[in-house]
């Protein structure tokens, strides 16, 4: 029997499990110990656990996030909870001046095992500042790790592998994914950094999709199956380390490559996933495209944000022009723009 | 005469907020929406002591300050709906209100981050030999960002003309202000700076209209800063519609002198009959007038989506 | 006659022209009006427009940020000055989520003539926090504009037109460019955005060189020529709006393109100059390299440090690989790395 | 007895830093340096007061606090060298100087950056039930950054065992404090905070030792954080070994009583010649051991380049 959880539950069941195995663990950011728990991915920790290891803040994201730092190089352990990816901005000096550098800077002799959830905001007109996503920027920073996962089952596996490694990672989750429902087993395991995840097989183009853009891939892939392309969905589930090698595996075999990216293309995870693909391969025998936000301010207003975010059409045309760039241009009829998400992912 | 104005405008921002509390369900506001109810008067009070050409900055709990300082109110709830034109065009949403040529200057999600463009306004100005002073307007929880620190610091070494309002409603989101911080002096952290600062009461709209008067005063004659302390009370949950008290982090009874100290209330009472009603059909006519407007207005064509990033020379 | 000026030279002719025509333009930052100037790049404008129009700020980069946003709302235009780079990621929410965003989230209302110039730090041992060079973490962010001239002249032209324009702009100067000589007219005149220029002529391999890595290219060029290569060199000058043509034209020519940052690789300015050259060619009929900084925190000990820089040799090395796949592995006998340029570029 | 420890630390630090400063122009030590010298005692003072498990962090003028936390010396006349053997095995530089066995965690060349890591070590501290405390010292200029005003209010809300150690020498480069903040009352701002703050003369070395000892006894006890300022004056050029009064932002006159108030001087002159002499030699031993070690020692290999950016687990 499946044991089925929403990848909400299946990060507060990971947290849990983890601050119940090491007492170094300890979880903090504004409103994780409120009635709301960060969309549940925190709720009853306080109960469970005490107000030393689950706690509010103030508002001061900059030091909060040195906090952390200064906490783990003392041996702890600490989750810091952004409930906006947006946030991270007040805190980029400690992050990549201190976090990404420390082991480096002092030759290796400390390190930093902080995890830092930062949740990627959409719908609802969220607006200008609470609807970004910035992995891209601390991809571009050597000493961090950047993980991204999309089904409840890596999302459980890689909170864990994240709090029980010894760096900084910045653990990206998209506010739609926590409805996504998915088998997760009960026991404590972990998910590997820089293994990517076929999601479901194809031999015309890989789709490689990142966070929330997985599960629109998938989607993707139906609409595409219905004009007769098979498509191959792959899931970088991290993006530091980046594990190339599964892309090029799919893409010797379809030759084809789209990069959905959950987030804008300029200096994107697009951008170096087809960038290294293509050192990668040796050169570039093989067709790649990328989609992601419009290149502009993420608007409220409904018209426009349904046009700014990438979707199962866009992803489906852009891959239907590239193995067909001589065909009419096809995209296939919009389905009502998610705003709520069931989503079983084979892994 | 002062007290009609006064209540013509608190009663405007109270209805104009429950009508669109009320439409909210609906989905016709499609975005996160922080009411001030309860508070308005922290607003009311100030802007009705500024001249037009002062300058506010606000936080996205705006509404109110929006309306105080003169905003459009078409434009206002025409934003709200996401029309082409709304205030921002659509762009802008209920959190980032503006309306330049009444001076409400902008009003952002990332609390405390339009502390220090209050700032750098206000040094604009004095750099403009302008005669104006700008308003800055923040939460309880803004004086916990470092951002607040370097720009009272700031503005303090270059006595600039600026009134820095703290509206401390105790609350952010759900945590009580003495869970973030040590001790609830926000003044004495302000006065450290070495500028005038005084604590009032909020709901007391005449008490702050008049202590504004005279702080605006000595701000536009080259004062320097000085700071307010704006006790008052947020009656509706954090972002969103409705009352919240029985989610545990706040009590009914907490609240309820700040509901019997209810400034639409308590104004309503000192007017004589006819005058308020007067004032209550003018704004009535004024709300269904600018929803009807709003509801009748085109969303921005598809193509408005890349327009607006920067601006071409 | 060539009237000759060093990069530094040319910057400060700049600012003092545009401040005498236009009474709102300002000088701030940390240390502008000091005696060493930064690096005698605003030297003297204290004295000529006195400290209301020339003034240096406390440490308080984020609020500093957001002033010059607020003065530039009312009309000013602010010139705000960092003598490290490094110092932005404290002023990342100010430039992202406000400079950025403001004129689309007010549909229009404003706009913000910032200019934020931005020094990367080289040379001496800097390390891990004097040396960073984050252009493409702003290349990623719609609503600004990032440019990175390489010669006094484009240094004085750009800077103008920057002050000029009426939106952010990122204004990113490398240290040791500061010595580069070359000819500078005396009169005030623009550099427009979005054209980038060819600095040297050639018809085997395109080298696209950011910032100091263009006087890089250069040399590597001589190299490449002892070879028989005959290579390319291409300045950018603005990264945000890339002038893609100027590099399709090129690289149609000689098939073969090496991107040099000065700059970390992943999800940095190379990796999208090389995705968008695909997208614009519409395919992969070239073969494309990239080289920046080494993947790890910049080390302060010279023979690390060294190693941790791209130079000319390693540029001359990949576009030798890049065209002569089959011949053994060639790179040129290293100079001695530079601590100081003297370089006249052709324009 | 005490001030013979306190001369031997202070004449350590002093004459490293000369050592230092003669080297530097030969180019062996190829990266920005931080003089100390007219300020160590801000350092021994405080440090000389802590346990070898309490811990200290600092900034990029670090040579003062790694020396009085006792820090190794020849590991870091190596790190000013590049050497493979160096406290950070050359990839840290003279800025960013750590000793982990003797409570230097680290010290960074973002001014105000260490602040916060410094109060979540002292959290951490507190949750392990260890008995130690954190001392974190940090410049006048320092206080300008939100992250001290947001460190302050954390440490001070979750009474952590921290002592901030403000060495204010009046200068931040080439400004002077005054131009950068209204007053200068920086205790005053961390006053209103809500905890013990003193103003000490930093160049007072039993009196700091006397202040630190009870306030560390006060913090170890729970008591919650304390904050000194510790008033001194640095004698070199801010970043470099020369003097600098001919550059015009500060004059000789204002440095005088700084150099007649030098405490290496002071201490000298109350020891007896024998004790002095022993106390000088010996130093001059380790210094001449360590510079020669450092000459000795090899530089990393080029692959060490790669090494260190992430831990393997
Ligand atoms: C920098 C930042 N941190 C956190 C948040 C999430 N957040 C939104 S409103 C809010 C509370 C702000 O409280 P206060 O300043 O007192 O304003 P109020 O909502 O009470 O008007 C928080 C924490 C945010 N928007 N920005
Ligand atoms: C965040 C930041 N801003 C600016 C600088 C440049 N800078 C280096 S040291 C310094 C002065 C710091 O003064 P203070 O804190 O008083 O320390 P002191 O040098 O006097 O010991 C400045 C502005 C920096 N390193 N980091
Ligand atoms: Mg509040
Ligand atoms: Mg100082």
């Amino acid at each position: 029997m499946e044991r089925i959880l929403t990848y909400a539950q299946a990060l507060l069941e990971g947290t849990e499990q983890e601050m119940r195995r090491d007492p170094s663990v300890f979880v903090y950011g504004l409103g994780v110990d409120d009635f709301k728990g960060i969309f549940g991915t925190t709720s009853g920790l306080l109960q469970k656990f005490g107000p030393e290891r689950v706690f509010d803040t103030p508002l001061s994201e900059d030091a909060m996030t040195g906090v952390g730092i200064g906490a783990a190089l003392a041996g702890l352990r600490p989750i810091h909870v952004h409930i906006r990816f947006d946030f991270l901005l007040l805190a980029m000096n400690q992050l990549v001046n201190i976090a990404a550098k420390s082991r480096y800077m002092y030759g290796g002799a400390v390190s930093v095992p902080l995890v830092v959830r930062a949740i990627i905001g959409r719908s609802w007109g969220q607006g200008a500042q609470h609807s970004q996503a910035l992995h891209s920027l601390f991809m571009h920073i050597p000493g961090l790790r950047v993980v991204a996962p999309t089904t409840p089952y890596d999302a459980k596996g890689c909170l864990i592998h994240s709090i029980q490694d010894d760096n900084p990672v910045i653990f990206v989750e998209h506010r739609l994914l926590h409805f996504v429902k998915g088998h997760v087993p009960e026991e404590e395991y972990t998910v590997p950094f820089g293994a990517a995840r076929v999601l479901a097989p194809g031999k015309d183009v890989t789709l490689v999709g990142i966070s929330f853009m997985a599960v629109e891939c998938m989607r993707a892939r139906k609409h595409l199956a219905a004009q007769g392309i098979d498509a191959e969905v792959i899931d970088p589930i991290s993006l530091t380390p980046l594990d190339i090698e599964t892309i090029a595996k799919s893409v010797r075999k379809t030759g084809h490559l789209v990069v959905a990216d959950n987030a804008w293309l300029s200096c994107g995870a697009s951008a170096e996933i087809i960038t290294r693909l293509m050192e990668h391969m040796g050169g570039t025998a093989f067709k790649a495209a990328r989609v992601g936000f419009a290149p502009v301010t993420c608007p409220p207003t409904k018209i426009l944000e349904d046009n700014f975010y990438p979707g199962p059409e866009t992803v489906a045309s852009l891959a239907h022009s590239l193995l067909r760039p001589n065909a009419p241009k096809w995209t296939p009829a919009a389905a009502a723009k998610p705003e709520a998400i069931e989503f079983r992912g084979p892994f | 005469m002062l007290s009609e104005q006064f209540y013509e405008t608190l009663f405007l921002i109270r209805r104009v907020e429950e009508e669109a509390a009320r439409i909210y369900p609906t989905d016709k506001i499609r975005s996160p929406m922080h009411l001030s109810i309860g508070q308005e008067s922290v607003s009311v009070g100030v802007c009705a002591a500024l001249r037009a050409e002062d300058v506010v900055f606000g936080t996205y709990r705006c509404h109110a300050l929006y309306l105080a300082k003169g905003g459009d109110l078409k434009k206002m709830v025409a934003e709200l709906y996401g029309k082409y034109s709304g205030c921002a065009k659509g762009k802008g949403g209920s959190m980032h209100l503006i309306d330049p040529a009444a001076g409400v200057l902008g009003s952002s999600a990332i609390v405390g981050t339009t502390i220090p463009q209050a700032v750098g306004y206000a040094l604009a100005l004095k750099y403009q030999r302008k005669p104006a002073i700008v308003a800055c307007f923040f939460g309880d929880g803004a004086v916990e960002e470092g951002a607040f620190h370097e720009s009272l610091n700031f503005a303090v070494l270059k006595k600039l003309p600026i009134l820095f309002v703290c509206e401390n409603n105790f609350y952010a989101i759900h945590s009580h202000i003495l869970t973030r911080q040590p001790t609830a002096n926000v003044i004495d952290r302000a006065k450290a700076y070495g500028i005038p600062v005084a604590q009032h009461d909020g709901n007391d709209i005449a008490g702050l209209h008049t202590a504004t008067k005279s702080a605006a005063d000595a701000i536009r004659n080259g004062g320097g800063p000085q700071f307010f302390e704006c006790l008052t009370y947020r009656w509706r949950e954090h972002v969103g519609i409705a009352e919240d008290y029985h989610t545990g982090y706040r009590t009914r009874e907490e609240a309820q002198p700040w509901h019997d100290n209810d400034p639409v209330a308590k104004l309503a009472a000192q007017l004589d009959a006819q005058q308020r009603q007067a004032i209550e059909a003018r704004v009535e006519e004024r709300i269904r007038e600018s929803f009807a407007y709003a509801e009748a207005e085109p969303f921005p064509e598809v193509s408005a989506l890349y327009e607006d990033v920067l601006k071409e020379s």
